[in-house]
């Protein structure tokens, strides 16, 4: 979005309330990227993952100093952070929680199992990769990504915000 | 008229997916129940399409926190089956490793528990210091999670002369971060209150629902498999089984507490009496005879069951899991009624459950893609059977 | 409260522990197991990784070239591949941040070129296994007396010519001679 | 237009924006002292306004089963509710057109209190529900320590009028120093009504989510956010006023004085567990009252001994 306002902002030829209002469509993208609320959602996954989550949010990470909180309602969330194969059981409770969270939303598969299904993926209970079910915007690979690798994986996420 | 108050699938408390039905009156829990199988990933199942060293990784994705007593456990019962000798070094870094990732699990455990009584300063210091544990796990053994450690006939990795000095070190340090735990459980007065006499679990229902772990053994249930089915060097060292006889949530708290200096002592001496030599049996071709063999491993939670049997080939004809969670979940529901719903997370987080390590005992029908849930009390119905 | 905490909580204020990660690199202590790399100059091909790997993460599709890809969206960084590879030609870097948009984009592949075959000159198998192979072979031939030459012509044929009763018979000639 | 309208005019226009900025400040402040003493580094210092706006812009869904009109109408009410006690305080030499009276700031610092209550059980979500009956236990238990403590300054000075309260406290010396008792009661008290621990009960995320704010998202959300930027405000700048003489008519050392307030806020936000509602309701009647309850014994005897 914020190369997208740019680029409209390059173009002298626009009315100025257009001008305006793409101007503060890149402020509030700016703003977005400052603010991303974080809610985990675990599909299953072995627990490797979700400490490492929580893990990025402990002081040596600390996730907060980019404006990252852990938000436990979808309703409040910015970005949501699956981690696991998403199972057979999980996978509709999945959907019914991206149904829950408004837009504009970023979905971010941490792990090899959520892209995947990694050593999962033969088996009956694997509902298949996360973006089958629903539409991921950043992968993190990792079995599970080091913190660092989560963070980093966040700040590209904010970059679609 | 109570009311039914759920818990999950998708909880902040639970950093795992389960589902806790409890029937309130007020802010009272009269009833509970506890719906497993989110995390079903059909482990065991997958376990029987794979050669016994692609297994050793599947299971150690059983459960990403205690993965190294998956693999331990499976790797111990394989070389049961095949007649492998492990090397003495070997059984030494098993039990260092083990026993460091019992420290990381019940500092990632003490964490929780202060986040989930709102103490979140707390939290975060405790995560802080299980950091330094991490960076030693990571060093050791190249990853933060699911290691990879083990292999069949012994370890993957050996301890070069400045990672035993690192985790000397890093002994002495973890050993200040746990007496500054100590001081903070023992001597804060709202977290006394708010763990005292909460989650009772007595002595005959801890038996008869047969807890494992540091839930049992805060129940007065005196069982260790370290010592009474000793393996690798456990029995050569020399170290304490925590018991008290409280039954609630503090004791539980006390009895991790005592453990984690347990474990500091069993890493010191494990460092002291390393010998040298090989850490892995050579083996050629794995030659399995048709047979079955079982193996149990003390996990941070418990006690941890491996069963195998198999069929002369490389592939295992079948592998049953019995987690520790599984038997502590049970609990669950024995702890939970009469106390407050402001309780129940603490109260679950006090048996330290692994939904990832539980779900495995669903009822699928392959056939027709059903998929049937057994819920534990049916499950425990069929068993007696 | 309790003082421990409170001690703590200031010591935490005056000096607080977060890595300034994103602005300085973090390095992962050594023997990180990372994300898994080819060597394309010394894979020969053989798929012993791709065999090994508990997860799948590595596959092996053979067309005009054999291609060998690692998938880092399956992998477990274990590090199984790298135990087993003959050449060492797999390895695990410390390089760790590997997110990405696009999950076909978290791979890395090889190409081995194949040898083609004497006979007819359809290409049939990797040329640097083959020459490899000859390579680990070359004692035994010595000690047999066999020239190198010989065995090449032999099975430097792709495994439809190998069928022709002509070559059937000089390979069962050659196999008497080599004991 | 006489000039002392306009100049009214004004202050009502830019006294919310002023409330709004240094509110957000004080809340970014306490986050930032926080995640110090959790030896973190903490958010940057524009986080309030990038969560507000980005809130703002976001998505606002209305859940099915909620009752729109209560539901929409609780952000409003707590917003109203701290706009209004902030436009009658004094802050600093800035005084008011219209000088607030104890019992109206009062009154209506307990209407967010209610708007939460009434917006947690018209989501319909039952952690709503739940969030909402603890919010009203909670509200019930801590409306008379928190009345009592600031009454005895009203009492003292034998007026209602918070301008008088403060003018007589830069002759007579802080309430703080006259009534510790009634201090201490009222700091505990603030700590409830500023949601924090260990009192954080009605949205205590591990056990209900977010409590009464669980089904809110997007501008709903957000306004609830603006209005909590502004309690950050209102709440130190009414102990201020209070207890501490009114930063003695100073806008530099009121702001300082709120700045403390808030750092010593967060330190004991820090330093505590949650208590379990019974608990808290318990702590609330009996040693929070009691405190204040000497103080206001004290106050109407004039007993007074320093």
């Amino acid at each position: 979005m914020p190369g997208e306002a740019r680029g409209i902002l390059e173009k002298e030829t626009l009315p100025p309330k257009l001008r305006v209002k793409a101007m503060s469509k890149g402020i509030v993208s700016k703003l977005r990227q400052k603010s991303p609320w974080v809610m985990h959602v675990p599909c299953g996954g072995c627990n490797g993952c979700d400490i490492e989550v929580v893990a990025a949010l402990t002081p040596l990470y600390d996730l907060e100093r980019f404006g990252a909180l852990q938000k436990g309602s979808p309703r409040h969330a910015d970005i949501l952070a699956v981690t696991g194969p998403v199972t057979v059981q999980v996978k509709e409770r999945l959907k019914r929680v991206y149904a829950l969270v408004p837009n504009p939303k970023i979905v971010m598969a941490i792990g090899s199992c959520a892209i995947s299904g990694e050593v999962f993926a033969d088996g009956y209970a694997f509902g298949g990769p996360l973006d089958q079910t629903i539409p991921v915007d950043v992968y993190v690979p990792g079995c599970p990504p080091r913190p660092e690798a989560i963070i980093h994986g966040v700040a590209q996420a904010l970059t679609k915000l | 008229m109570p009311v039914a108050l759920p818990i999950g699938p998708y909880h902040p408390a639970l950093k795992e997916n389960t589902y806790f039905r409890l029937e309130v009156e007020g802010e009272r829990i009269v009833n509970a129940d506890l719906k497993i199988g989110y995390n079903h990933r059909g482990i065991e199942w997958l376990a029987a399409r794979r050669t016994y060293h692609q297994d050793i990784f599947l299971c150690e994705r059983v459960c990403g926190i205690c993965s190294n007593a998956h693999s331990t456990c499976f790797c111990q019962t394989v070389e049961d089956l095949a007649h492998i000798d492990v090397p003495e070094r070997a059984k030494y870094l098993r039990v260092i490793v083990a026993e460091m990732e019992r420290l990381h699990s019940h500092f990632l455990w003490f964490g929780v528990a202060m986040h989930v009584i709102g103490f979140d300063t707390a939290f975060m210091h405790m995560w802080k210091d299980r950091e330094i544990i991490m960076r030693m796990i990571e060093s050791i053994t190249g990853k933060r999670v699911n290691y990879g450690f083990n292999t069949i006939g012994g370890t993957r990795r050996d301890f070069t002369p400045s990672i035993v000095k690192s985790i000397e070190d890093g002994a002495n340090t973890i050993e200040k971060a746990a007496d500054r735990i100590r001081n903070t459980v023992t001597r804060d007065s709202l977290i006394k209150k708010r763990a005292l006499d909460i989650g009772y679990l007595s002595i005959e229902d801890a038996k008869r629902i047969s807890v494992v772990g540091p839930t049992a053994r805060a129940s007065a249930v005196d069982v260790d498999i370290r010592r009474d089915d000793p393996y690798a060097v456990y029995s050569q060292l020399d170290w304490n089984v925590i018991i008290r006889d409280e039954g609630d949530v503090l004791a539980r708290v006390v009895v991790r507490l005592h453990e984690i200096y347990e474990s500091i002592r069993l890493i010191r001496q494990a460092l002291k009496s390393l010998s040298s030599g090989p850490i892995s049996t050579e083996i050629g071709q794995l030659e399995f005879p048709v047979s079955e063999a079982y193996d149990r491993v003390e996990a941070p939670r418990g006690e941890l069951f491996y069963f195998i049997k198999s069929n002369g080939t490389n592939i295992p004809e079948r592998v049953k899991i019995r987690t520790p969670s599984f038997m502590n979940n049970a609990a669950l529901t024995a702890m939970l009624i009469g106390n407050s719903t402001a309780d129940a997370p603490l109260i679950i987080a006090s048996i330290d459950p692994c939904y990832s390590c539980t779900d495995r005992v669903a009822i699928v029908n392959v056939k027709n893609g059903e998929t049937a849930y057994m819920t534990l009390e049916e499950l425990s119905r069929k068993k007696a059977h | 409260m309790n003082r421990q905490t409170i001690l703590e909580s200031f010591r935490g204020f005056i000096s607080p522990k977060t890595l300034a990660y994103p602005r300085q690199p973090s390095v992962p202590p050594d023997g990180f197991r990372g994300k898994p790399e080819l060597d394309a100059e010394k894979c020969v091909g053989c798929g012993a990784c791709a065999q090994t790997c508990p997860m799948g993460a590595i596959n092996v599709t053979d067309e005009v070239e054999r291609s060998i890809r690692v998938w880092y969206g399956k992998c477990s960084f274990c590090g199984r591949c790298q135990d087993v590879c003959p050449e060492d030609a797999i390895s695990l870097t410390s390089a760790y941040e590997l997110a990405v948009f696009d999950k076909n984009k978290a791979a890395a592949g090889i190409k081995i070129e194949f040898e083609s075959c004497l006979e007819c000159g359809k290409k049939f198998f990797p040329a640097r296994q083959l020459n490899k192979s000859f390579e680990r072979m070359e004692p035994i031939l010595k000690k047999r007396n066999v020239s190198y030459e010989e065995l090449r012509s032999l099975d430097g044929v792709c495994p439809s010519c190998r069928e022709r009763p002509e070559e059937f018979s000089k390979r069962k000639l050659f196999l008497l001679n080599f004991g | 237009m006489t000039p002392s309208t306009i100049s009214n005019l004004a202050f009502y226009v830019l006294q919310p924006f002023f409330g709004f900025i240094v509110g957000a400040l004080l809340y970014w402040v306490f986050r930032k002292i926080r995640a110090r003493l959790q030896a973190r580094r903490g958010p940057p210092w524009y986080q309030t306004f990038a969560d507000v706006t980005k809130l703002l812009f976001k998505e606002s869904i209305t859940p099915l089963i909620a009752d729109k009109t209560i539901f929409y109408l609780a952000p409003l009410l707590a917003f109203t509710g701290y706009l209004v006690a902030l436009l009658q305080l004094p802050i600093g030499n800035m005084y008011p057109p219209f000088a607030g009276d104890l019992i109206v700031i009062l009154i209506f610092l307990t209407l967010p209190g209610v708007a939460v209550i009434l917006g947690g059980s018209g989501s319909g979500s039952p952690y709503g529900a739940i969030g909402s009956s603890r919010e009203t236990a909670l509200l019930v238990a801590s409306e008379i320590p928190f009345a009592i403590s600031a009454l005895v300054t009203g009492i003292q000075v034998k007026s209602m009028n918070i301008l008088k309260i403060v003018d007589a406290q830069n002759q007579f010396g802080p309430m703080a120093f006259h009534y510790p008792l009634a201090t201490v009661a009222f700091f505990i008290c603030m700590l409830l009504k500023l949601g924090r621990k260990p009192f954080d009960i009605p949205d205590a995320e591990v056990e209900i989510i977010a409590g009464p704010y669980t089904e809110y998202s997007g501008s709903l959300l957000g306004l609830f956010e603006i209005s909590n930027a502004l309690r950050w405000f209102v709440i130190p700048a009414f102990a201020v006023n209070l207890f501490f003489a009114g930063g003695l008519a100073n806008l530099f050392v009121f702001l300082t004085l709120c700045l403390i307030v808030v750092a010593f806020i967060s330190f004991l936000d820090t330093q505590n567990s949650r208590y379990r509602i019974d608990q808290a309701f318990n702590f609330l009647l009996t040693w929070a009252t009691l405190l204040a309850a000497i103080d206001l014994v004290r106050a109407s005897m004039g007993w007074v001994f320093w």
